[in-house]
């Protein structure tokens, strides 16, 4: 088996879903000649042809509303938006009408299309490139969304977006395009979406992450007797796994990288809050990102979350 | 080498049919009597269901409604163009379109009645739902017309929109990318000259919308609204044109919206009982009567007959809009998903 | 002292300010010489002239493109969006933009700014018309969040987000507009942003909500030894006041007709189970829309959270 | 009554400076022998500064730079016909502009070493933050100028953009803004032919940037962008018309992006060799310099001294930016609102 990075896991899933499927195709600024940015879509334009692979003028908003009409028609398209902080002109559409489309026409047109967008911070690049706004996506009732935290789940996740029926939002942690290697089977498999994964088995906390968090949960969980969950979807996230571990260890901490306000731990932690209540043994605490804007490089670190920041959070739940 | 002169733009206006009801020979559109007798019908129906709804809404028996009164030369005209085969991204305000093209009258007062199961476009029409937020469907439009050239379709998306669509972004990166991708797009502006209470010089300060086409490097042209022969004419060409594969066409049709923005809205907060009036004396409807008379084949009787033909078609629309079942609180889960996430199916479950 | 609605409040308010400081001015779709389409701005172009009520073309992100400059400029913007669900195409410049002008200039220039607009559910209008996705905002570092639920506040608080040095979203509840007179004092005064208000006192259960919800929870309440809080600033929201009747009352219902799943209801059920934990006598539970689209008029009623339905989880925590 | 012209449009391109370095006497503007010098050194700056820039990159000094080389003259040009009276809302690669209006060198090192504390401009400098999200900063100018008609302040507002931004609906929302109310706003796109791997032609289908403004009912004028005099012209022009109440202008100025995108780029996985030398024989420095060389004012000598003097200053910047000592943890809470939440100010004690 193949040793993999992320870029190379996602290149894969498309080259294969590609060629299994006439209706993929690729639209997005320099996902063509260039192969994206982090050359995520290497290749395909000359394996696949410019009909397959279409590099488009710089129009976020107009990218997304074409994907819709190209999904609406019956292809499924994968646009491209180059950083996640570059959707925020293309709500209305992925907002108002991707993740409407089937319910505005009652079924009679769906919308099935995975939106890719590098998405987190770490990377050292400048202003809107290291967003981490999952949240507001993940607010869109028929949006789903998407966060591989590796390169095998990468790919299997991308290749069950891809057959969704319903648009899904695939947020690719640039931190960790090339950070790890990992097996990945030349074949096709799927992991399925609205799972959570066990990433470490555990008893006395629950900690839960996602991305390029899950990497330094683990770090941080050395030496503890921590479960750590890998939320893998976020929406529809899979609350059932993480009320059975809540159950079982009686204390829960949520690791984001995305400002605290509002950020997707809130609805976790309120989920648990209403439906496992009496088995919390410990407040449930949250480590994000402050409440401010995505710094520049120099501060970046100072941002995310980090180890340390992990570890205390577990000594006070596992001390409360 | 001082100032050059680097290209030369020249945009064109298309009147076929004027007030006195006389036709261009060159430009009249080959149609039979009764292919012109059948747009006359049907823009007497968009005018009967349009005062019906009008009249529904006021009596509280469907919700906001937003008439087309005085576009029904531009909407008929333009999708009396069009196949089935084809594919229409509406706005809000081209019911005469959606009429020409047989979408049912009975779904048609269902939507404005508020009921989300109207939704359902009737298999067969290629129709995309009606687009309350102004400019958005125009990329959707383009997307399809990307999706149909790759499939090798020799069909034309049509889409529509208001003048002040043209003022959003959306409009503007649908245009682009229809340039760009040489797409088989036709652009239908419905410039009715006002969007809700901003005239036209507030919307923009171009001379004409169809020179909005320059912009994108494909064709732009304007023509009288009011007259539907031009608009048929320049609308049959420019589908012609993008089933072949020739490209995009921007038509801007100068009309009128003689009534309120919507049912909501009061329209002499803004503007003159003189303005309406020049323009009801345009009236699209007028015209072609008074082409058809000049051809003896209209007379105030047969104007009664068709009158009392539409109208019964819209009877019996309403009476099968109202005759529907209100909608079950489930219905709000429908066809959100292919399948409802646990939570979803949780909630649907207490309903 | 004059019963005034919300309409009318507001329109003082602006009236007022717009009198006393010349920096202010409107700008937005038909809010000259219509009034805008709720008549809010009704006669302020007569009085303050083409200069200071701008009728612009349509365009949201430009119109709120236009305000960030302005107020960069030294003017006070009031921009008007017609309705909350067409701000999702100006979302690049609220987000990304009017709330990041002070800190991606660090301080050189701000962007004191209050972006109107309707909000809400319950007035059988299209689609887009009844969106209630105030938590999208909510997200957002920079950004404050308003929402009046009635004529007295309304008044007080615009005047507070006018003077405000930064940018607010001012959420006005449709479905309140006309529903309800107040006395309104003519003279100016101010209702402090971030602060809740006790809308009606109680110690067996605190139960959460705002805008257009106050009414609908105040009835349920009736009966009930339960303590309303009316939030009227989303962001920063006052948990200091939420925890300190929590403490009091051990139990708590939050009520918000947006969805539920990453509503602002799931941040402060989050921020509860964070500092409050052992307070908690009963689970925290959310009484919400579901998680669909906002329906068309026929649907609304069944969307929209209902006096039962808030009996219905007073009920439970208090029998829990 | 059949088709009728409707309007016709003139698009002009402006040339002055030749290849060979000859001006035409009608064009050349007024300026003194000692201003001409001064466009030189600062467009020799503007060019050492990014050599410098790009070189500090490669050692890891700072982070990704954008280069602006081949785009002095329009750079240069632009700004030198603006007081400091004026606005500017740039986009990322006009450091050349920012060089002539007199920004700190050390400032600019410092931004794209992603120090936030950068961003704050200089007080006395009516300069926009730096601004990445491609086009946005477009309508924020229009807000600005409509602020400054208000005050009726003498100014012009002036946006940097490149040819990519045009294709995004900020572009277009703000250029009908501008028609509409007549702003102060000068709009010069950088029409560099490239975004990131993009050609123009993959950018729009309209022959030139300059007739996109005939959508918009005002003056798009295109000009050599690598032609300091021609693009000093025309901004001249466009400011004092701004300036005098007269409205906007869209200024295109054909130049070329002669090195990648940015240093994470590498431009030779999209176009070829000979594209980059064709135009690097058309070096904007090159050509002014064979100007002043047959006015007299040049020779290899003087620009040693010139090149020497501006590497002079780089240094000092680069010396004074990297003494600086990095920002404190808790410089996350600077500046975020006027008055931190409860919460950011807790988020902050615990940094
Ligand atoms: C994005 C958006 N902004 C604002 C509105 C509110 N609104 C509805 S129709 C309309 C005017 C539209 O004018 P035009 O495009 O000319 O179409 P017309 O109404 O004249 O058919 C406005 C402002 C909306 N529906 N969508
Ligand atoms: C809204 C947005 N989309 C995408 C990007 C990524 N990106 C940065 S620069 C660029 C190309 C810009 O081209 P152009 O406007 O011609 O400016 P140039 O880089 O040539 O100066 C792209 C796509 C961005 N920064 N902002
Ligand atoms: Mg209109
Ligand atoms: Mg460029």
């Amino acid at each position: 088996m193949a040793q993999l990075n992320m870029v190379q896991a996602i290149n894969q899933a498309l080259a294969q879903e590609m060629a299994r499927d006439d209706r993929v195709l690729l639209l997005g600024e320099d996902v063509g000649r260039d192969g994206g940015v982090f050359r995520v879509t290497e290749g395909l334009l000359e394996r696949f042809g410019r009909e397959r692979v279409l590099d488009t003028p710089l129009c976020e908003s107009g990218i997304m509303g074409a994907a819709i009409g190209m999904a609406a028609y019956g292809l499924r398209p994968v646009p491209e938006i180059q950083f996640l902080g570059f959707t925020y002109s293309a709500f209305e559409q992925l907002f108002a009408h991707a993740a409407r489309l089937r319910s505005r026409s009652r079924g009679r047109y769906s919308c099935p299309m995975v939106v890719r967008t590098p998405y987190g911070g770490g990377i050292k690049a400048p202003e809107l490139h290291e967003e981490s706004t999952e949240a507001l996506f993940c607010q869109v009732p028929g949006l789903k969304v998407v966060v591989p935290s590796g390169p095998y789940v990468a790919k299997g996740l991308l290749l069950a977006a891809l057959r969704d029926p319903d648009p899904v939002l695939f947020l690719e942690p640039t931190r960790l395009y090339r950070l790890l290697r990992e097996e990945v089977p030349e074949e096709e498999y799927l992991v399925e979406l609205g799972k959570a994964r066990v990433a470490r088995p555990g008893s006395s906390v629950t900690v839960v992450a996602w991305g390029s968090m899950l990497e330094r949960v683990l770090k941080a969980a050395e030496g503890y007797d921590a479960e750590v969950l890998d939320l893998l979807t976020l929406n529809p996230f899979d609350s059932e796994a993480i009320i059975a571990s809540v159950r079982k260890t009686g204390r829960l901490v949520i690791v984001h990288e995305a400002a605290k306000t509002c950020g997707l731990g809130a609805e976790i932690a309120a989920t648990v809050a209403e439906e496992a209540i009496l088995h919390l043994r410990a407040p449930i605490l949250r480590v994000t990102a402050p409440d401010v804007p995505v710094p520049l490089a120099k501060l970046i670190d100072h941002y995310l979350p980090g180890v340390q920041q992990i570890r205390t959070a577990i000594d006070d739940v596992l001390q409360y | 080498m001082p100032e050059v002169l680097l290209a030369d733009f020249q945009v064109k206006r298309l009147e076929v049919l004027n007030e006195k009801g006389e036709a261009d020979p060159e430009l009249l559109p080959e149609l039979s009597d009764a292919q012109i007798w059948r747009l006359y019908e049907l823009m007497l129906l968009a005018r009967i269901f349009d005062e019906r709804a009008v009249a529904l809404q006021r009596e509280g028996r469907i919700g906001t409604y937003p008439p087309i009164r005085g576009q029904e030369a531009a909407q008929v005209g333009s999708a009396f163009a069009l196949t089935k085969q084809d594919w229409l991204f509406p706005s809000f305000r081209e019911m005469g379109a959606h009429l020409t093209l047989g979408y049912p009258i009975p779904q048609l007062l269902q939507y404005w009645g508020g009921d989300e199961r109207s939704q359902k476009v009737p298999v067969g029409l290629n129709i995309f739902p009606f687009c309350v937020a102004v400019g958005s469907q125009i990329p959707q439009a383009a997307g399809a017309a990307l999706a149909a050239r790759y499939r090798r379709d020799p069909v034309a998306i049509v889409t529509y929109f208001g003048d002040g669509a043209t003022s959003k972004g959306d409009f503007h990166e649908a245009m682009n990318l229809a340039g760009v991708f040489n797409l088989p797009l036709v652009f239908i502006c419905q410039n009715n000259q006002w969007a809700i209470s901003i005239p036209l010089k507030g919307q923009t300060a171009s001379a004409s919308l169809a020179q909005k086409a320059v912009a994108y490097g494909f064709e732009g042209v304007q023509v009288d609204g009011n007259d539907v022969f031009a608009v048929y004419r320049a609308t049959g060409q420019a589908v012609a044109k993008a089933r072949s594969g020739a490209g995009p066409t921007f038509i801007e049709c100068l009309t009128y919206r003689m009534a309120d923005h919507t049912t909501a809205d009061d329209a002499g907060r803004y503007r003159s009982g003189e303005e309406v009036a020049f323009w009801a004396a345009r009236d699209p409807i007028l015209r072609l009567e008074r082409f058809l008379e000049r051809r003896g084949l209209w007379s105030p009787q047969k104007r009664e007959e068709a009158a009392a033909q539409a109208a019964a078609l819209v009877d019996a629309g309403v009476a099968e809009m109202e005759a529907l079942p209100p909608p079950a609180a489930t219905e709000l889960f429908d066809e959100i998903l292919a399948t409802l996430t646990p939570r979803q199916a949780g909630q649907r479950k207490v309903r």
